[in-house]
């Protein structure tokens, strides 16, 4: 963005509008942009819920339901605005906008591609870790401000889940640190090659652990399964938004679902390489206007496909119970964590980046993952199987139903 | 007094050192008590110091109404009584009845009965675990089960004209006869189902983490269970070799073969929540298994008894006792020779395993509640009546 | 130590093992349908015969013998008959049936000698005043003669469901599915 | 089976029990009330009868007197026995068995709730299915249906007869019809 004001102004000192006016106009994009997503990824992630339980999911608002967001949005919108009796006049009304502004303010630092971000912070990363622990301020206000027991129990859980999932999340991010030697994200995904085994994620199997680890802590930040234990439904109602309704409650919910961006983004710009695309140099994605668009495309790519792995999860696993859910952090994630740094670092002494061997090891690491990818394939379609010939046969109609085909 | 003030009074006088205690109300509207059950809870934040229970939400007087409706027009009432475990219910009255009566059933009618209880029992046991597996978060192994549970509801339709209320037995034998199909379609529905039962497993049942959200959570010992009057899948959880089919033998059970799942202690304590959950899951197939030998040896024959239609039982009384999915439902009929029973007493399962969370309750935390509640699989309707 | 481990592993395993189910589940058939719009024929169709729906009665068959009122455990069947005194005529003037208190067990049709009552696979009877879901068979004001069981059924009986269909569109007149 | 529990049970309490009276129903023994905790407490321990689980208390109200009805089984032996216990009708009193099986407490409540039984030293008898306020024991054959609770009333008007069904104070309870 500042590269914008740079063009317009031109050499010299700039007055002060120019660089007010970029900011609101960036502010105004990613706006657009968070609300877009969020309200597509609803839709999406009941479409996609949908199907994994063999059901249709909303189609009947705009073609195939695209707008059904939009209705939800305008029903929850024009809903009347409930107080609980005896609720905290001023932390009520106020509690929704720190969630909002603490996720809206990661999507500062956050690249699309080459030169499509808002603000190249040259402390990206730690501006992005402080930020989203806003989120913790508001769901305790919104729990606790609600006068009701639920809410408390909710606003208390998330108090403990978020705070201590923060510490697995900054040691995660930490060994990416090391790797690149500087905090912005756009040198972080410099640092990166293009092929998938040039990224951060096979650097070693330590860093992979760490991109496993950084996975599993941000399902904590952002609420989902197995750690929604914040609004668990069947335990606290709806945990800390029990007693919202209308215009807060989908500031709520607008949070919840651009979470799933912002922490899907941070995985990539952090171990997934980015907007790098394979066999072309940093220089040459500066350079030229197509290259940052594939940027942005490879980018969007990535992102969505993590998109798809956590609403996966969000609908197949069960919920951790709180002591399971504090045991899992401390006990198993924040160790794993220590020694991933450790790991790297001494990974980063022995084998330094453009060493043979460091290359052949990143090939292995590399090659590892693709194993695990195809067992999973080759589970899904034994499971698939299993059931085909049956159902054919009690059917009388084949099982087959192409994913892309729309009921 | 009303009852809050009641047990606030009586904890006061019972003084638990508790520091702060908060009073939530669990229910009567509450996402994971099933029906409308309401639990008093007195928590120190997580940890619950007692779950006090109460009832009668769902009550509606069936034993009442016994007294006035005749012999015949109170079969479709015991629909009502489970109504997840209809065919159960009915088979309880009709057995009772025909006791005093001394009846007998034709053997066709005996085998429709059988494969009628099994379809019912498999899907009750779908609806409880499934369900148990949702209150613990996950939400699609859920309806994976009402997928398969829609399949028995159609074969019931086809089969009696109702879905869930189905009075398909009756005093003496049985409604109607197996319709064209019928038996070919179950079976291969059966070839279709067991396969998910393994799928079901692999998603949900080995699944770390829902075995640490059920082993080892608020396990019930054999004595204990048979102090409260636990029975069926919740008695044979904690260890207890008792099963009304093979043991009391009624109807045609003592011809089939079939095991009696026990709780092992399969990945914690002998009759923790989650050996409670791999009984009925066991149960299902071994329902599976009734229903192929019941196909097999289905006689031919008239499927009911005389009875007048006008039904006059001799003054006396009788006591049928009739496994259903959750456990022993005892029908205890009194007749003064009149037109409708003098006093009809219905004994569930649900209603002793409600007594007995009040016991387990203290020191288990809000989300262990809801496991237990789940596990025990307490509906209203058993419960009030 | 080795618990740490292997519980890590066992974890691992079954999540993947969790995901690989919900993964197949894609590529599978869903089985719901949309209603009413996107199915073949009608559903009061594909519902099996005996399946147990609203009551219908065919008043030209009824014999006015009033088992059908004697047998309902609820009483939500009412057979009114008239005796005139001087010829000893017996009238059936009115045959009703409280569809919202019926509990569709099936006793009256059972009951009934002629199948006068029958069920029928019709069920969509959402209304918004109770008062409608009461089903008058025999219009007021009109005398129908009871049948003779030993005399041939009348010519033209209507067919199973037609009269049901016909009093639900009664219970809702200003909607567009009463008008279809 | 008829007889051997019942004369073992009649040899241990010889004035308390007396003998079976129907034949063909499981065993049937009538129990005096003041002996009735003992008399359980012995099925439960005795390692012959061995009846570890209260399966099911009802209270039946006859024209003379209130009859409680023990229901008891032994899962080991697989046999059941029937205790029966006559109480006077106007102010129907019976010690408590929730000490014996832990079972009996509910029914017990129950019991009190619908038929109006109390029973001595239980540790909660209170209403278990209707509200606390709620007056009369519905299952007495005496009993009257109040028309509303609360200010609610109990009748709605029944569309196919639209006249109001008479309410008759005590005695004869409204048909169903």
């Amino acid at each position: 963005m500042w590269e914008l004001v740079r063009t317009v102004a031109g050499q010299g000192p700039v007055p002060w509008y120019y660089g007010a006016a970029a900011a609101l106009l960036s502010a105004g994009v990613l706006l657009g942009f968070a609300s877009a997503f969020a309200g597509l990824a609803s839709f999406v992630e009941r479409r996609i819920a949908a199907r994994m339980m063999s059901r249709v999911g909303p189609n009947r608002v705009g073609p195939q339901g695209l707008f059904q967001f939009m209705a939800d949005g305008i029903k929850l919108i024009t809903k009347e605005d409930l107080f609980p009796e005896g609720h905290d006049p001023i932390l009520f009304r106020i509690a929704p906008y720190f969630v909002f502004a603490g996720m809206l303010g990661t999507f500062v630092a956050l690249p699309f591609s080459a030169r499509l971000i808002a603000a190249d912070l040259n402390v990206g990363v730690l501006y992005v870790v402080a930020i989203t622990s806003l989120v913790v301020v508001g769901i305790i206000l919104g729990g606790w401000s609600s006068n009701s027991k639920w809410a408390l129990f909710g606003g208390l859980r998330s108090a403990a889940q978020i705070v201590s999932y923060e510490i697995p999340v900054g040691m995660a991010i930490l060994c990416v640190v090391l790797l690149t030697g500087g905090l912005s994200t756009q040198s972080i995904i410099a640092a990166q090659g293009g092929m998938p085994w040039n990224w951060f994620a096979c650097h070693s199997p330590f860093a992979a652990m760490a991109f496993v680890v950084y996975l599993i802590a941000a399902l904590a930040e952002g609420n989902r399964t197995p750690f929604d234990l914040p609004e668990a439904e069947s335990e606290l109602v709806a945990g800390y938004c029990t007693e919202y309704s209308g215009f807060r409650f989908v500031v709520f919910f607008f949070a919840e679902w651009a979470n799933l961006w912002i922490m899907s983004a941070i995985a990539t710009v952090c171990f997934l390489g980015g907007w790098r695309i394979p066999l072309v140099s940093v220089a040459e994605t500066y350079a030229h206007g197509y290259w940052v668009a594939l940027g942005c495309l490879v980018f969007a790519g990535k992102t969505l496909a993590l998109v798809f792995v956590v609403i996966q999860v969000r609908w197949t696993l069960p919920r951790l119970r709180l002591d399971q859910m504090m045991a899992v952090c401390w006990k198993y994630l924040i160790p794993i964590a220590f020694v991933a740094v450790l790991g790297t670092m001494t990974w980063m002494v022995l084998l330094p980046w453009d060493s043979a061997l460091g290359k052949a090891l990143r090939g292995v690491v590399f090659l590892a993952t693709l194993g695990l990818l195809g067992h999973l394939a080759r589970r899904t379609v034994a499971t698939y199987r299993a059931d085909a010939a049956h159902y054919s046969r009690m059917a009388g109609q084949s099982l087959w139903y192409a994913p892309w085909r729309l009921p | 007094m009303p009852a809050e003030l009641k047990d606030l009074a009586q904890l006061r006088e019972m003084a638990l050192p508790i520091a702060g205690e908060t009073m939530v109300n669990m229910g009567p509207q509450h996402p994971s008590t099933h029906g409308v059950l309401n639990f008093l809870l007195v928590t120190d934040g997580e940890v619950m110091h007692r779950a006090i229970p109460h009832v009668g939400y769902l009550h509606r007087g069936m034993e009442k109404l016994a007294e006035e409706v005749p012999y015949h027009g109170y079969m479709p009432f015991t629909d009502r009584l489970d109504y997840l475990a209809a065919m159960s219910a009915n088979q309880g009255y009709a057995m009772a009845v025909e006791k005093l009566l001394g009846c007998g059933v034709p053997p066709r009618a005996e085998w429709l009965r059988l494969i009628a209880c099994e379809l019912n029992r498999i899907a009750s046991h779908l609806v409880a675990t499934g369900t148990m597996a949702m209150d613990l978060g996950a939400f699609t192994p859920f309806i994976h089960w009402l997928r398969e549970r829609e399949v028995i509801n159609d074969l019931t339709e086809a089969l009696c004209g109702s879905r869930l209320t189905y009075h398909y037995l009756r005093i003496g034998g049985v409604g109607y006869d197996l319709p064209a199909g019928f038996a070919d379609r179950t079976l291969r529905w059966l070839d279709h189902f067991e396969p998910m039962i393994d799928e079901f497993d692999r998603l949900i049942s080995h699944n770390e983490i829902f075995v640490a959200r059920l082993a080892n959570v608020s396990p019930i010992g054999a004595a204990m269970a048979i102090d409260y009057g636990l029975v069926g899948p919740n008695l044979r959880a904690s260890g207890v070799d008792w099963d009304l089919r093979r043991d009391l033998a009624y109807s045609v059970y003592p011809e089939c073969q079939f095991e009696v799942p026990l709780g092992r202690g399969y990945r914690g304590v002998v009759g923790d929540c989650y050996d409670r959950f791999v009984v009925r899951v066991l149960e299902i197939r071994e329902s599976c298994r009734l229903l192929r030998q019941a196909f097999e040896r289905l006689p031919e024959g008239e499927i009911q008894a005389k009875v007048g239609r006008k039904l006059k039982l001799p003054a006396g009384e009788a006591y049928a006792r009739v496994e259903a999915p959750r456990g022993e439902m005892g029908f205890y009929l009194v007749s003064d020779g009149g037109e409708s029973p003098y006093r009809l007493k219905v004994r569930t399962g649900s209603f002793s395993a409600m007594s007995i969370i009040e016991a387990l309750s203290h020191g288990l935390m809000i989300a262990d509640l809801v496991a237990l509640i789940g596990s025990l699989d307490v509906i209203a309707p058993e419960v009030d009546r | 130590m080795r618990l740490y481990f292997n519980r890590i592993a066992r974890s691992a395993s079954a999540t993947l093992e969790g995901l690989a189910v919900t993964l197949s589940w894609v590529f599978r058939r869903p089985c719901t349908v949309q209603w009413p719009d996107k199915i073949d024929k009608p559903l009061e169709e594909t519902l099996p015969e005996r399946f147990r729906g609203i009551l219908e009665v065919e008043v030209r068959v009824c014999t006015g013998c009033q088992a059908c009122e004697r047998t309902c455990p609820i009483g939500c069947i009412l057979v009114r008959t008239e005796r005139n005194a001087q010829t000893k005529e017996r009238f059936i003037t009115g045959f009703a049936i409280d569809a919202a208190k019926c509990m569709y067990c099936g006793l009256c049709v059972e009951a009934c000698p002629t199948g006068a009552i029958r069920h029928t696979t019709q069920f969509a009877g959402a209304t918004t005043d109770l008062g409608r879901l009461v089903l008058r068979y025999v219009p007021e004001g009109t005398r129908v003669v009871p049948y003779k069981p030993s005399a041939e059924p009348p010519a033209g009986l209507a067919p199973r469901g037609s009269l049901a269909a016909a009093h639900l569109r009664q219970c809702f007149p200003d909607t567009k599915e009463g008008a279809r | 089976m008829s007889g051997p529990l019942a004369d073992r049970l009649r040899a241990q309490f010889p004035e308390a029990v007396t003998g079976p009276e129907q034949k063909g129903v499981p065993e049937a023994v009538q129990v005096a009330v003041g002996a009735l905790p003992e008399v359980c407490r012995f099925c439960r321990d005795d390692s012959e009868l061995d009846l570890q689980a209260l399966s099911c208390l009802s209270g039946v109200d006859y024209p003379d007197r209130i009859e409680l009805v023990y229901h008891l089984i032994s899962y080991r032996r697989k046999h059941e026995l029937v205790l029966k216990v006559r109480l006077d009708r106007d102010r129907p009193q019976a010690p408590t068995v929730a000490e014996v099986w832990k079972a009996a407490n509910w029914h017990e409540r129950e019991c009190f709730d619908l038929l109006g039984v109390t029973f001595a030293g239980h540790p909660d008898l209170r209403r278990l299915l209707l509200p606390d306020d709620w007056v009369g024991y519905p299952l007495r054959k005496d009993y009257a249906p109040p028309t509303e609770y609360h200010g609610m009333s109990h009748h709605r008007a029944d569309p196919l007869r639209p006249v109001a069904p008479e309410v008759h104070a005590g005695g004869e309870v409204p048909r169903a019809r």
